[in-house]
């Protein structure tokens, strides 16, 4: 009996205490919740999660933060911080999307934002970017850098988005050595090829056997895998959405940055300034939502001639001089 | 044989004893993690319990956790062990997503029965490929239905890539179904009388899993086919002796098995996510093997064994909110200790009371 | 070389050639609630043969499991060759040279016979020395004692007497003293177990000591120097064998004088119910166990089957009770061909009037957990009586119908809540023989009615059949007791390896005549 | 597909296979000693974290000021592959104690506690990975110097020229790591032990007849424990392989993704030897290798699905289980506790 008591009293104390908690924060209460994988996949959803750090240290705003264990947890998630208040919601992940369309109809007071993923609500931010651009700037540097005119490219789950990816980097690559030669691999059909390095490096191992000395990757946490059998043949890789450089310093060429963090980080400031607006908007080279990275860990690995060509490009995608075909378009790709 | 224990310390004292341990036991890991455990539970009873909110979701679970337990308890009775409650329910999802699919433009009333039987038909085929290999072929059901978790699986990848999921879609997901598959979800029913509770996935299935708990104890225990499979399940020499034939019985058994395990498709596939998603089944089929073990499979400890669940379920995942140093792994830990305690290390409670009451009794004697 | 030479006594309890092998002094174990053995003491000199005897369950596996180690006393002392020893386990027995061959083998079927013996008495880490030096012992052990076996063979394929065989030279291997064998007869011909008793006669004369447990008497006279008498848990008397009867044995037994023969009044015996003709079976292992079996059951007899256990006694009850199922023949019910061959179905048997007390009521013939009025109709459960609506059973109907077995057979408790675990071994076949005499058949078959039974329900049991004998119904009766067969059979068939050997009438034959039968060998055949 | 290729995929499998390898003989040990093993899964996970999460404390630098998601290390350099390896078995080997205990001590279900152990495992190494590293329940990435990297064997090269075998020495046999090598040498020595020292002679007639074994002097429960511990060693080193020799480095939540099960499939394919268990390890890494390569197999009449290739190694136990080639009899006293009869 004393046990249930304990327990009893401890469940009364705790009501209290949340609802405390609650009342201290009740003016403004972002939050943000992460994809399978978890925030700490080095990759998009640890660019979620920074972007979010990022808001919460300059503004000194606590975020509250869930990582889902399943897709059904999605729902559940997304409710619950709308039920306790929670203003913004942001969402990261395509998966999100038919989750994003009940919730968010239930709360139509609640600003959410999602991304990678269009919801057609009117308190719905949805932010998609234009890897394409991205991916066609790395592939210009994985074919100049490459010394055997192969590279390779490494997807997670083989869906559309990941097809986009690969589309503007195979442009990329042609573009710098129109005979280089691509091997493209993609991990798997499910949630599961977000998460399997071991996959991930003998894919990379697999191309690099064939020739390849450049791989890049868009697979997220199985990306780890593919860096580490680059890093370990002593070849190099290309990171992906979070700066990847530091992983392997040296042996990653650069990373394809998707600037996931600015997303999330845009969405609670201009909320909490009143300014959240919904609707569709696209990041890309043109509004820094994409590029590439350089930093101490990479600047040797890239020369000067091959800055000066991948600004060039990237002045000229900006200008609209080079068009680089999106995947998502007409579900095709016109370079291979 | 004589028996040296009472039944109510049979089945209310022992797996009092052994959920107590596994608790405690769960209690040392939150202290080892840094957090206080009598604040974790607190936690874990407020979210589950404390607001309509939280036993709706609690309820959800909850059905799920009914329709596996009950599935895993009929033929723990015939002494069979599913363990593919995982792969059948999976494999019913397809069924019930098929049916909804096909009606969801006429009414739910009509959908619903179809939806059933379209669960339990797929359910019930994907457990009778190991039945009819146990009963024909002797192969180990334990291991066939484990493969067939595996193998359903990829079947259902195949399909969601292949036939089932939105042309040019990404997620690995159906189409939503229309309006005339949707099965009315509890806050709905609260407000035709009037009530306000909070939208939670909890719907008219868990009424079904009432139902099903019913039908299944008259089964069990008042039905021939009950006394034939309970005696199959103490002795398949003794059934054979009787003239009950060991291929029916397991065959019955296993197929209603895999029915009841599909039915939880009825809970998540068209109650709650209204489309057929990669991961409709979320371990539930092997919640069902703690819950069967911790009600004795009976219909009534099954019922007590998933709120349990569902508690642990619902609670677990506003601990995972609340306390984010406590990830949601933790539920799989409780569930394992769970199944360690009241499953495979029940004797270490057993063997002592049992020597204490032939002790006691001889006091009394 | 003779592998006895290399015994040169237990280094640590060097024994004098005056004092007894074994000495055991208020041995009592418990199981649980049950006495197994109760203050039991008993002393064997070195180099004889001492046969203990009693009833199944009496104690006699216990008490002798307790000498190998195999259970704890809970209390007394064993004392080997004089010297106090206690053996926590198999491996203490072994070293103070106990060997046992137990009733049922403890043999790995999938290894060899050498691979067998070496087990657990290896010289060292790798195998091959110590295979290489078992098989030269070997050899020279099959020389000096007529036990012969292929070293090379693999257990599961040999025959139980080889089988057996070798468990005796697993014994001798470890240089065992003194030799326990349990039951080892049970599942040997005659011819086979005259030969076993000529190899113990040996072992005898090289100074071993071999204790023999049985519950035959035959086999007491023919080969003991002394003989123990255990009763329910405990020893009643120790006597010289040369100076008892088997008569006065029988009595310290069963604690009463034995009721030779059964008050019945003469056989009314009516038209054939049943024919077998052709009857075969082939077991999964492609062995035939029965061999075309030509037998007639007739109205208001009882027709005994005796036979050592293991030929075909069971097959028959299994196939005529629907247990298993027939490889050919036929087999004609009331002039209707019943169709065996198919597959096994006791439930079509029942529906032909054929009931069957089993042999074995624990594994098949009750359902343990169930309670009484559970089991009092268990097989009979399909009939329409038992049915309410809807697929559900009548309960209340079961209840009554089981109250009223439960008095008219005298179970007691008379409670048909209780589960069936919890009777008696007799009350328990009370209820067996109640549901199956109750069903009204034409044909009963009865395997061992009265095994593990205690004697007053034996002389119920024995009067029940009678009785149905008398309203006109057949009944094959199979037991291993010959005196059971004898006694109320009206006609009696004798089965060695699969097939009738012989046919007699109850007022023509005696134990001799039916043993000769029993090992294949029909002594009037020639005449 | 050239012979460059095919080298390359027999490669691919060999490293694929060799966990399963090393978990399949794990489970070969115990379930030959009469205690059946589902929890495979469970201990090689086990393994895979406790390795990883001691290599990264062993084997990453010390760092004077460590942001979240670095680690201030130990520095230990080779040793900390050491430490992680034992570190990995360990926690193996304390998982097939726990599993000793249930079914050897207490008697209890061994399916069950399969089962349990495989939630324990998949529930407390994230646990106690997020206590420790704070990363989700992953581990750092591992230093060099805590993995298992590819060694190339004397002479590759030289050899190379050789038609056929030349390249297959150097591309498929030389350029493994050191655990694959481990892997491949545990066969042999598994099938030595069963059949060659009394050791193994005891642990296979404890699996077939435990009666016989007690009766011979031999401790059952001993013996029993001894298996359960081998096959803790084996699931250990499998788990060691996962974290420390893939491009993995390190832990991810549930990173097994199975295998475990794939090794118990293997294993009654293998009908309980260690000869055969290396073939179905093969094939079954050769599926996967296939697989992970090709998303589809077009063998010019129809493609053969991806998910296909992923079920068959589950379909083809089936198929063995079934009987219907060649029937797999398991040991016989396996999954039953061994109770002394009266």
């Amino acid at each position: 009996m004393n046990i249930l008591k304990t327990l009893v009293g401890a469940a009364a104390l705790l009501g209290s205490a949340t609802l405390a908690l609650a009342d201290g924060h009740a003016d403004f209460k972002p939050a943000v919740i992460f994809d399978l994988g978890g925030k700490f996949d080095r990759s998009f959803n640890q660019a979620s999660f920074e972007g979010a750090t990022r808001f919460s240290e300059e503004f000194d705003v606590e975020f509250r933060e869930f990582e889902i264990q399943s897709d059904a947890q999605r729902e559940q998630a997304l409710r619950r911080f709308a039920e306790q208040g929670n203003n913004p919601i942001v969402v990261a992940g395509f998966a999100y999307g038919s989750a994003m369309e009940t919730v968010a109809a239930e709360f139509p007071d609640t600003s959410f934002a999602i991304i990678d993923m269009v919801v057609d609500l009117p308190n719905v931010r949805s932010v998609v970017f234009n890897e394409h651009e991205g991916s066609f700037l790395v592939g210009m540097m994985a074919a100049m850098k490459s010394e055997t005119g192969k590279v390779g490219f490494v997807g997670g789950m083989d869906i559309p988005l990941i097809r986009k990816f690969a589309c503007g980097y195979v442009q990329g690559v042609k573009a710098a050595n129109p005979d280089a030669e691509v091997f493209q691999n993609m991990t798997g059909t499910t949630g599961a090829a977000w998460n399997d390095p071991v996959k991930g490096g003998e894919l990379a191992k697999g191309q690099m056997d064939q020739g390849a000395d450049v791989v890049y990757h868009a697979a997220g946490g199985t990306g780890r895998g593919v860096l580490q059998a680059a890093a370990d043949a002593g070849k190099l890789g290309i990171g992906v959405d979070s700066n990847q450089n530091y992983l392997h310093p040296g042996n990653v060429l650069t990373s394809m940055l998707k600037r996931v963090d600015v997303a999330v980080y845009n969405a609670f400031k201009d909320s909490m300034e009143g300014n959240f607006t919904a609707g569709f908007s696209v990041l890309g080279l043109a509004e820094d939502g994409v590029g590439y990275a350089v930093d101490e860990n990479n600047e040797t690995l890239i020369s000067e001639d091959m800055m000066k060509a991948v600004e060039d490009a990237k002045a000229k995608i900006i200008s609209g001089d080079i068009k680089v075909h999106n995947y998502m378009d007409d579900n095709s790709c016109p370079a291979s | 044989m004589k028996k040296s224990l009472p039944t109510w310390a049979d089945v209310v004292l022992i797996p009092a004893i052994n959920v107590f341990l596994a608790f405690f036991v769960a209690g040392l890991v939150v202290l080892f993690i840094g957090e206080d455990p009598i604040r974790a539970m607190g936690i874990m009873i407020q979210g589950s319990l404390g607001s309509s909110y939280g036993i709706g979701y609690t309820l959800f679970y909850a059905t799920n956790f009914i329709f596996t337990g009950l599935a895993v308890a009929v033929a723990f009775h015939a002494s069979i062990f599913n363990i593919g409650g995982e792969g059948q329910a999976g494999v019913a999802g397809v069924g019930v997503a098929l049916v909804c699919l096909t009606v969801d433009q006429t009414h739910w009333l009509l959908a619903l029965p179809l939806a059933i039987m379209g669960g339990a038909v797929f359910g019930a085929g994907w457990a009778a490929i190991p039945a009819w290999l146990q009963a024909k072929r002797g192969s180990h059901i334990v291991i066939t239905t484990i493969m067939f978790n595996y193998i359903a699986a990829a079947l259902i990848i195949y399909l969601l890539n292949n036939y089932l999921k939105v042309p040019g879609a990404m997620a690995l997901e159906t189409r939503g179904f229309a309006e005339g598959a949707q099965i009315p979800a509890m806050h709905e029913i609260a407000s035709w009388f009037g009530a306000s509770i909070s939208r939670t996935p909890m719907n008219i299935s868990f009424f079904l899993a009432l139902l099903a708990s019913f039908l299944v104890w008259l089964l069990i225990w008042r039905s021939r086919i009950g006394y034939e499979i309970r005696a199959f399940g103490f002795s398949e020499k003794a059934a054979v002796y009787a003239g009950i034939k060991p291929v029916k019985i397991i065959m019955i058994a296993m197929l209603l098995s895999g029915a009841l395990a599909g039915l939880m498709a009825i809970n998540t596939v068209m109650g709650s996510e209204k489309r057929l998603v990669l991961d409709s089944v979320l371990g539930a089929g092997f919640v069902g093997i703690a819950v069967a073990l911790m009600g004795r499979s009976h219909p009534i400890g099954v019922i007590l064994a998933a709120l349990l669940f569902g508690v642990l379920y619902q609670g677990g995942a506003e601990l995972a909110f609340e306390i984010p140093s406590i990830p949601s792994q933790m539920i799989l830990t409780i569930q394992a200790l769970v199944i360690l305690f009241t499953g495979s290390l029940e004797n270490m409670v057993r063997f002592p009371l049992e020597k204490l009451f032939l002790r006691l009794n001889r006091g009394t004697a | 070389m003779a592998v006895t030479e290399d015994v040169t006594g237990q280094p640590d309890a060097a024994p004098t050639t005056t004092a007894p092998a074994i000495g055991l002094t208020g041995i009592s174990k418990a199981f649980g609630p049950v006495q197994a053995n109760k203050d039991i003491s008993m002393t064997v000199q070195r180099g004889t043969i001492h046969g203990i005897v009693g009833e199944n369950g009496a104690g006699k596996s216990t008490l002798m499991s307790i000498l190998y180690g195999f259970y704890k006393a809970d209390k007394g002392e064993i004392k080997i060759g004089g010297v106090p020893t206690i053996i926590h386990n198999s491996d203490d027995a072994i070293r103070a040279g106990i060997g046992m061959v137990h009733q049922h083998f403890m043999l790995v079927q999938n290894f060899t016979v050498l691979e067998n013996v070496v087990l657990g008495a290896e010289d060292g880490a790798l195998l091959r020395p110590s295979l290489a030096k078992a098989r030269d012992i070997l050899t020279s052990l099959a020389k000096d004692y007529e036990l012969e076996v292929d070293p090379d063979a693999i257990v599961g394929d040999l025959a139980v007497g080889l089988q057996q065989r070798v468990e005796i030279l697993k014994a001798l291997y470890r240089q065992a003293d003194i030799l326990i064998l349990d039951e080892p007869t049970g599942v040997l011909t005659p011819s086979e177990a005259d030969h076993l008793f000529r190899i113990l006669e040996g072992l005898k004369a090289q100074g071993k000591t071999i204790i023999l447990i049985t519950h035959k008497l035959r086999e007491i006279m023919a080969i003991t120097d002394t003989v123990s008498v255990m009763r329910r848990g405990e020893m009643t008397a120790t006597v010289k064998t040369a100076e008892t009867s088997p008569a006065q044995l029988a009595e310290l037994m069963v604690g009463r004088r034995v009721l030779l023969k059964i008050e019945k009044a003469p056989a009314q015996v009516g038209e054939t119910v049943m024919e077998i003709r052709d009857l075969r079976v082939v077991d999964e292992d492609g062995v035939e166990r029965l061999k075309s079996i030509n037998m007639d059951l007739k109205r208001g007899e009882i027709l005994g089957v005796a036979g050592v256990a293991g030929n075909g006694q069971s097959a028959l009850l299994e196939v005529l009770g629907g247990i298993a199922a027939a490889t050919s023949g036929t087999v004609t019910m009331n002039g209707e061909a019943m169709d065996l061959t198919h597959e096994a179905d006791a439930g079509k048997r029942r529906d032909r009037r054929i009931a069957h007390v089993p042999e074995d009521r624990h594994k098949l013939g009750l359902i343990m957990p169930y309670s009484a009025w559970e089991n009092a109709c268990f097989g009979y459960h399909d009939r329409s009586e038992y049915q309410a609506k809807a697929g559900l059973l009548n309960r209340l109907f079961m209840r009554d119908d089981a109250r009223a077995k439960i008095e008219k057979y005298d179970v007691r408790p008379p409670n048909c809540d209780l589960k069936a675990a919890n009777f008696s071994g007799g009350n328990q076949q009370k209820i067996v023989i109640a549901r199956e005499i109750e069903s009204n058949p034409d044909v009963l078959l009865v395997g061992q009615p009265t095994r593990g039974v205690d004697i007053g329900a034996i002389e119920f049991i024995h009067n029940q059949i009678v009785a149905l004998r008398d309203q006109g119904k057949a009944i094959l009766l199979v037991s291993v007791e010959l005196e059971e067969i004898l006694a109320l059979s009206d006609r009696i068939i004798v089965m060695f390896d699969g097939k009738i050997s012989g046919e007699r009438l109850p007022s023509e034959t005696d134990e001799n005549d039916l043993g000769l039968l029993m090992a294949g060998i029909d002594p009037k055949a020639n005449q | 597909m050239d012979l460059a290729e095919l080298y390359q995929l027999l490669g691919t499998t060999l490293r694929l296979a060799t966990p399963l390898l090393f978990a399949c003989l794990a489970g070969l040990f115990s379930e030959r000693a009469g205690i059946f093993d589902i929890g495979l899964e469970g201990k090689m996970l086990a393994a895979a974290f406790a390795s990883a999460a001691v290599g990264a404390y062993a084997g990453l630098p010390p760092l004077a000021d460590p942001f979240p998601g670095q680690l201030s290390g130990w520095g230990l350099g080779w040793p900390a592959a050491l430490l992680a390896v034992l570190a990995g078995i360990g926690a193996s080997v304390l998982m097939a104690l726990l599993h000793g205990f249930a079914s050897i001590t207490l008697r209890g279900n061994q399916l069950i506690s399969g089962v349990a152990i495989n939630f324990l495992a998949a529930g407390a190494t994230v646990l106690i990975g997020v206590t420790l590293f704070n990363l989700g329940g992953q581990t750092p990435n591992l230093p060099d110097v805590s993995r298992f990297k590819e060694i190339t064997l004397p002479l590759a090269e030289t050899l190379r020229g050789i038609p056929l075998v030349g390249p297959f020495y150097a591309d498929v046999i030389s350029g493994q790591n050191l655990l694959v090598y481990v892997g491949l040498a545990t066969v042999p020595l598994t099938w030595w032990i069963l059949f060659r020292t009394r050791f193994g002679l005891r642990l296979r007639a404890v699996g077939e007849n435990p009666g016989a074994v007690d009766t011979a002097g031999i401790n059952v429960a001993r013996q029993r424990y001894a298996a359960v511990i081998l096959c803790g060693v084996l699931c250990g080193l499998g788990g060691c392989y996962l974290s420390m020799a893939t491009a993995a480095a390190g832990f991810g939540d549930e990173m097994t993704a199975g295998r475990g099960f794939i090794a118990l499939a293997a294993l009654i394919f293998a009908k309980w030897r260690p000869w055969y268990a290396l073939s179905a390890c093969l094939l079954f890494g050769l599926l996967e290798a296939i697989s992970a390569k090709y998303q589809s197999l077009d063998i010019g009449l129809f493609e053969i699905p991806v998910q296909f290739m992923q079920a068959l190694p589950y379909i083809l136990t089936v198929v063995i289980l079934a009987g219907f080639v060649g029937k797999a009899i398991p040991p016989k006293a396996g999954g039953v506790p061994y109770v002394k009869e009266r």
